[in-house]
């Protein structure tokens, strides 16, 4: 068979008979509009092959315990398996769980840094996403200057891991370049906004912003409405059509993406056929490089 | 005939009767509306959801009644348990960790209290800081980077006994031991007393800074057992553990038929407010109910479950 | 049904049409009768007394005739009238204005503030006028004999007896054709009783209707034409002033004589139970030093101000000592909160029954039982049994009046609540029992009742110090006095030294 | 000499006193350990910054003052945001818009209002489920992708005049006027008195009802206003705006002396605590405070800004 537009993996033939599969994820920001979508075109594709793909949503907070109560909830409801993501360290232990119980686990997106008896896991390595970024910056800064942090939550782990990969790639590749900050924004545009404008303050030389998680286009309106546009620029993560806007307008000089429709998709169908076939996923964890979008790919 | 009217008009009278209501009525339409649900796997999962909330809340609860406010129980549940998964990682002395976790819970509860009764520190304000001390704290501590949990804390926060959730049986051990203290021994009943009028109760010989600051230290305790359960069944000590959750702690003690501004409400009142939002949340999975209409039935709910109340009532202090 | 027949001594019928008819007026708490069928008129220009037993019904009464509450059945007229009020406010703009029992200040807000809240007066521009404010207010406060007020000030920081010419003085600037007055003379001085007298035979004047409940029956014998009493919710008796005396309204009131006599009390004159040794709070009282024996009554007069309240908390605890000491039984004592008091048999009832008596959302046992919690508790648990049968004892000997003594505290009269909090006091056992103005709102068979029930004690041994601001209350129970006069110990008079004169020389010896 | 004394000492009087003194502290520090700190631009920056907590505290307060409390007002922010976002995009009509977005505010507060008055619900359960409920009709409004925003409310947001931003002279305004409605109209007055003595103002001929009603109305107007004003700052209006809002909210109007249990507190206090945490956020990136001192910090200054106030003045209700 063919593999679905915007997927790589195809599906097999179905000889096991009706196949349920659970996808738990969130909703909040636009960056789950993909996944969503990306779920939905999985079950599209595997209705062909007598396979389901539930979407259950699990809510617009993310935290550990609602991934914990949404497995326990699709085992209760006694799916095949699961595509989730779960982000969060403290589920690995609902995960190995789940894997006991003979329901296979495939994670998407972000996972915890605590080993777990999934399937497979396919999504961005948070922390060489950080690295990734570190060389943009590098090049974009010609290797000196000063850099602004602004970091979604203190102590989230994606979030502390995409700081890092960029602060140490940084640390040891550029000395040169001066760090201000971390600080802390939760996730929120007006914090960044408002961030950016002390920051400006009290370094009037920045020359750059790094936003690690939510709101980075808040930071980049700042740039805007403080006439800095060219001098300073914003980096940060996802292709939302907020953070979109100002890579176009310049403010926004890199936007890395983590291709969340192909990661739902693929997990979806790789489940399925791991679950009629038994064929595992090519490995167990399968990398997925960022689309890093700078203002001339937005032209 | 008549008596089953007479037991439910007696019913009614109590503040907790409306949102047992809502808690049936909700259970009621899910049994017909997901033929998972009866399952005792399920009913079981509801009760582990609640149960870290709920124990919380049993200190909330006392805090309330008292007519204080404690909002620091969720950076407490990420101290706690932060302090905990240090320490047994570092000594490598499980019950050593899991007594300084307590511990912990502990001293937070009675810094709050001392905060309140020695410098005369508004309670809301006063735990507003040590919200942000606490969480701070456990983010210095952990350099923002979870710790692994495990041994009994695992056990009690996802083991089962004869297939029943550890946390569960726990909850409804303390929830017992709470009301039994509430309502027949001597601290319990002066908690009532001085939330109801705190000089007249003074005056009357009991001991207001004592009393508040025991159930502000009760509190902080369960709170720090709470933190421990949660890690426990996380496996992982996340300094930003329980973020948020003094607003569903809070909900579940007011929903539940607690006065904010104290001398009333009952432990059961507690659970059931506790049960009715782990069951709503439930409900979503189960239903499979998109993100944002969970955000505006758990909103309904709410609302619904304390109308009944209110409604039958008519205002009180007018 | 009770009967209803009326003794009416004031016989001859009147002129004009009464301003307020109430016929066949009843009323039920949850199937409890409180009013049966009452039928009372009031004529402008008319000062009505309303007397009766704690738990008679007066306030019920007044609430039905202010719009407060509905009555359950029967009918009232106003000036010929027939009305059916919903709620207070349809008895204000009738022209009603209640004084209420409990006081209602609003302790955040100015004096002038209190005045006019409901009906702010407005400049153009829609600002609350505070000039015309605080002149008006002013011109109200002397009419009542509060001219020494602020109206600036803020209401909460009074105390109790400017508070409640407050109130007077809210009830009177609404102009009223009926003026409700329920017990607003239990905290004021003779002083200002005098200027609120004057300023209701004034009102009379003018033609306003005045009904005036009060448990002071000098008070209702010199302010007022006609005497009604309510017993048991129906209205027994109505007399004039000039023909009946006290000993026949006591009788109709309670169905019985009610007279307590002062007996004199062995007293051994070494055994001191409680010494005060030059005590002073650094505030309101100096220097204090007194003794009291075991087995005594020892009064505390003093006009307002004096320091009566500041000495009982000292002793209590509440209050932190600032030089001097106190021995009880011979041992240095010195608590440093009223728990520790408590605990070492030293009980308080307070001051303003509302804001430290009451627990409200509390029952009556509970209420009753909150001191004695420790007492009877066997290592944590609190005595759930041994309550029921120990207020059951209390109920019956203070003669409390309710349903039941799980019904929220609330829910009772005035002076009933009054006696649950003596009950808890004497539930605790005490060994030295402070009273503050004890008999605030308490009917006179029942004032009877409680002289007697702190005589049998002291005989038996309990010491008793109260602070009373009625000369005749200390006269009948109290073996001495001590007199404060500006937060100083003005003298101690023997019984046999005791006179109204004496004493109130004593209390002014620092003006 | 001594006269300065004495007005010191009336001033200490003032609740709201000890946040300024704590204000006023951090500011002097700041100004030695930052060169730029006095800079003008960044104290209207602070400015700015405080300008939204400040608006929305003013509405806060006076509910506070009168006995309730408003636990939506970050989810009304979203709505009235999201709504006037959708209105302009759909209608092309900025002034509609802008309307559409206050009165979504209003009508917010409304509901909140009549939720209390008429169906008797607690205030904190019955804007809990408001809280919920709006912000579930604004993420299902947008789908959650958050709607571009711009025009007037782009000006006030983040427009300057003559140097001063916008949206702070607005915050001066409307305290003015707030503050003046509170002590010198009778409206205001009585909801100092409802909030003091709910029963003895209903019995002196106050409209409770109508005056609740009121202040949820305002303060939803307020939140309104606050929601176009923040999202005109960032030129996009986010289904998720103002979450977690209503602590900071609250937490000016408590620090600002208003007693949660109503009856007390002055617009002046209000607008000194939302400027003392903008004040905050602003020294931790001046100084370059490390990050997890920051969390620490606030809280420990939260607490300081209190104490003071407590042990000068000792227990209250005692
Ligand atoms: N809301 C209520 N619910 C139940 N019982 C009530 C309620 N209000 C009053 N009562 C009862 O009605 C009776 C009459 O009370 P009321 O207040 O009229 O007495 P009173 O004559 O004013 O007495 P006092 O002199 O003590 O003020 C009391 O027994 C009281 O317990
Ligand atoms: N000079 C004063 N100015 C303002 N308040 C005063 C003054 N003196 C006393 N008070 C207050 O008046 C109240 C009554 O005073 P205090 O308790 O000392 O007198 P008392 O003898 O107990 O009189 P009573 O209890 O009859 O009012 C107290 O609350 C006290 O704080
Ligand atoms: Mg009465
Ligand atoms: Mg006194």
């Amino acid at each position: 068979a063919e593999p679905p537009k915007g997927g790589t993996v195809a599906a097999v033939e179905n000889t096991k008979g009706p196949i349920k599969i659970a996808f738990l994820s969130f909703q909040n920001n636009p960056f789950w509009t993909p996944v969503t979508d990306g779920a939905k075109a999985a079950n599209d594709y595997l209705k062909g092959f007598n396979a389901t793909v539930d979407f259950v949503d699990l809510g617009n907070e993310l935290s550990a315990e609602a991934v914990v109560a949404g497995i326990e909830g699709a085992l209760a409801k006694q799916y095949n398996g699961i595509v989730v993501v779960p982000i969060f360290d403290g589920t690995a232990r609902i995960i190995n769980e789940a894997t006991e119980a003979g329901v296979p686990v495939f994670n998407i997106v972000a996972e915890g840094a605590a080993p777990s008896e999934r399937l497979a896991f396919i999504g961005q390595d948070a922390t060489s996403a950080g690295e990734q970024i570190g060389k943009f910056i590098q090049e974009k800064m010609n290797g000196k200057g000063k850099l602004g942090v602004i970091t979604g939550y203190f102590g989230a782990t994606q979030h502390t891991q995409r700081m890092n990969g960029a602060v140490d790639y940084l640390k040891a590749n550029a000395p040169d370049i001066q760090i201000v900050g971390p600080f802390e924004n939760k996730d929120k545009a007006e914090e960044a906004y408002s961030l950016v404008q002390d920051m400006m303050t009290s370094n009037p030389d920045l020359s750059m912003v790094y936003v690690t998680a939510g709101g980075p286009f808040g930071a980049a309106k700042a740039v805007k409405d403080l006439g800095l546009t060219g001098k300073v620029g914003v980096v940060g993560f996802d292709h939302t059509p907020d953070n979109m806007q100002y890579l176009k307008t310049g403010e926004m000089v890199g936007l890395l993406d983590q291709a969340p429709y192909q990661q739902a998709l693929d997990a979806s169908v790789m489940l399925y056929n791991y679950l009629v076939a038994g064929t595992e996923p090519p490995a167990k964890v399968i990398p997925v490089v960022g689309n890093l979008l700078t203002p001339a790919d937005a032209k | 005939m008549n008596t089953g009217l007479v037991a439910l008009k007696r019913l009614g009278r109590h503040r907790e009767a409306s949102v047992l209501l809502m808690l049936l009525v909700v259970a009621v339409y899910l049994s017909f509306a997901s033929e998972y649900f009866l399952a005792p796997r399920n009913l079981l999962n509801v009760g582990r959801q609640a149960s870290v909330v709920a124990i919380v809340a049993l200190g909330q609860a006392l805090v309330i009644i008292g007519r204080g406010i404690d909002l620091s129980v969720g950076s407490v549940i990420g101290l706690s348990a932060v302090v905990a998964a240090v320490v047994i990682r570092d000594t490598g002395l499980e019950s050593v960790g899991l007594f300084a976790g307590l511990l912990t819970g502990l001293c937070c509860g009675i810094v709050n209290g001392l905060l309140y009764t020695r410098l005369k520190i508004n309670p809301f304000i006063a735990t507003l800081g040590t919200l942000s001390v606490a969480r701070g704290i456990a983010l210095l501590m952990t350099g923002g980077i979870p710790v692994p949990m495990g041994g009994i804390a695992e056990f009690v926060g996802a083991g089962r006994i004869a297939g029943i959730p550890v946390s569960f049986l726990l909850m409804i051990v303390l929830a017992i031991a709470v009301h039994v203290f509430s309502v027949r021994t001597v601290r319990g009943r002066e908690i009532y007393a001085i939330g109801d009028n705190p000089k007249a109760s003074r005056l009357a010989g009991v001991d207001l800074k004592a009393t508040r600051l025991f159930i502000f230290a009760f509190c902080g305790l369960l709170a720090g057992l709470g933190g421990i359960i949660l890690s426990g069944n996380l496996a992982s000590a996340d300094p930003n553990l329980g973020v948020g959750y003094e607003l569903d702690v809070i909900a579940a003690v007011i929903l539940g038929g607690t006065a904010l501004s104290g001398g009333r409400g009952s432990i059961a009142g507690v659970v059931i407010g506790a049960l009715l939002m782990a069951l709503l949340n439930n409900a979503f999975v189960l239903l499979g109910i998109s993100a944002y209409w969970q955000v505006v039935t758990k909103g309904l709910v709410i609302i619904f479950a304390v109308a009944l109340d209110g409604l039958q009532r008519g205002g009180e202090d007018e | 049904m009770p009967s209803n027949i009326v003794e009416n001594a004031t016989g001859a019928s009147r002129a004009g049409q009464p301003l307020v008819r109430a016929r066949g007026v009843a009323k039920a708490f949850s199937g409890n009768a409180v009013l049966h069928s009452v039928d009372l008129d009031l004529y402008p220009g008319e000062v009505v007394g309303l007397l009766g037993e704690n738990g008679a019904g007066k306030s019920t009464l007044m609430h039905i005739l202010s719009g407060g509450l509905v009555a359950d059945s029967g009918t009232i007229d106003l000036a010929g009238e027939p009305v059916r009020f919903g709620n207070v406010s349809d008895g204000i703009s009738a022209g009603i204005s209640f004084v209420h029992q409990e006081l209602s200040v609003v302790g955040a807000l100015s004096v002038a503030e209190n005045l006019y809240l409901g009906r702010f007066p407005r400049t153009p521009l829609g600002f609350v006028d505070k000039v015309l404010m605080r002149a008006s207010s002013k011109a109200l406060l002397e009419r009542v004999g509060a001219g020494a007020l602020d109206p600036a000030r803020e209401a909460g920081s009074l105390r109790a007896g400017e508070q409640q010419l407050i109130e007077i003085a809210k009830a009177a600037g609404r102009q009223p054709r009926l003026l409700i007055l329920d017990e607003p003379t239990s905290s004021l001085t003779p002083h200002e009783v005098e200027s609120f007298f004057s300023y209701v035979r004034n009102a009379r004047e003018a033609g306003t209707a005045i009904i005036f409940i009060t448990h002071r029956l000098e008070e209702a014998l010199g302010l007022c034409d006609r005497l009604v009493v309510l017993r048991n919710g129906a209205i027994v008796s109505e007399r004039k002033p000039a023909e009946t005396s006290r000993e026949q309204l006591i009788a109709d009131m309670t169905g019985k004589p009610a007279i307590y006599d002062y007996k004199p009390r062995a007293i051994d004159e070494n055994a001191v139970a409680l010494s005060l040794r030059n005590v002073s709070d650094g505030v309101h009282i100096e220097d204090i030093s007194l003794e009291v024996r075991r087995g005594e009554v020892l009064g505390l007069f003093g006009l307002v101000g004096a320091g009566r309240t500041e000495l009982l908390d000292v002793i209590h605890g509440v209050r932190p000592l600032k030089s001097g000491y106190l021995t009880l039984n011979k041992r240095t004592f010195s608590p440093r909160d009223p728990s520790e008091a408590v605990k070492s048999g030293v009980v308080l009832v307070p001051e303003g029954r509302k804001t430290a008596g009451i627990l409200p959302q509390h029952s009556v046992r509970d209420n009753a039982a909150i001191s004695s919690l420790r007492r009877f508790a066997s290592r944590f648990f609190s005595d759930r049994s041994g309550e029921a049968s120990r207020i059951a004892a209390f109920t019956k000997s203070l003669g409390i009046r309710m349903a039941n003594d799980m019904q929220p505290i609330s829910t009772l009269s005035g002076g009933n609540q009054q006696k649950v909090i003596f009950a808890r006091a004497l539930m605790a056992e005490p060994q030295l029992l402070l009273l503050d103005e004890p008999t605030h709102g308490v009917d006179v068979g029942a004032k009877a009742d409680l002289y007697t029930i702190i005589a049998q004690a002291a005989e038996r041994g309990l010491t008793v110090l109260m602070a009373s601001s009625e000369v005749p209350e200390i006269l009948a129970l109290c073996d001495r006095v001590a007199v404060l006069s500006k937060g100083r110990l003005a003298g101690i008079l023997e019984r046999s030294e005791m006179s109204e004169d004496r004493i109130l020389t004593l209390a002014f010896r620092e003006h």
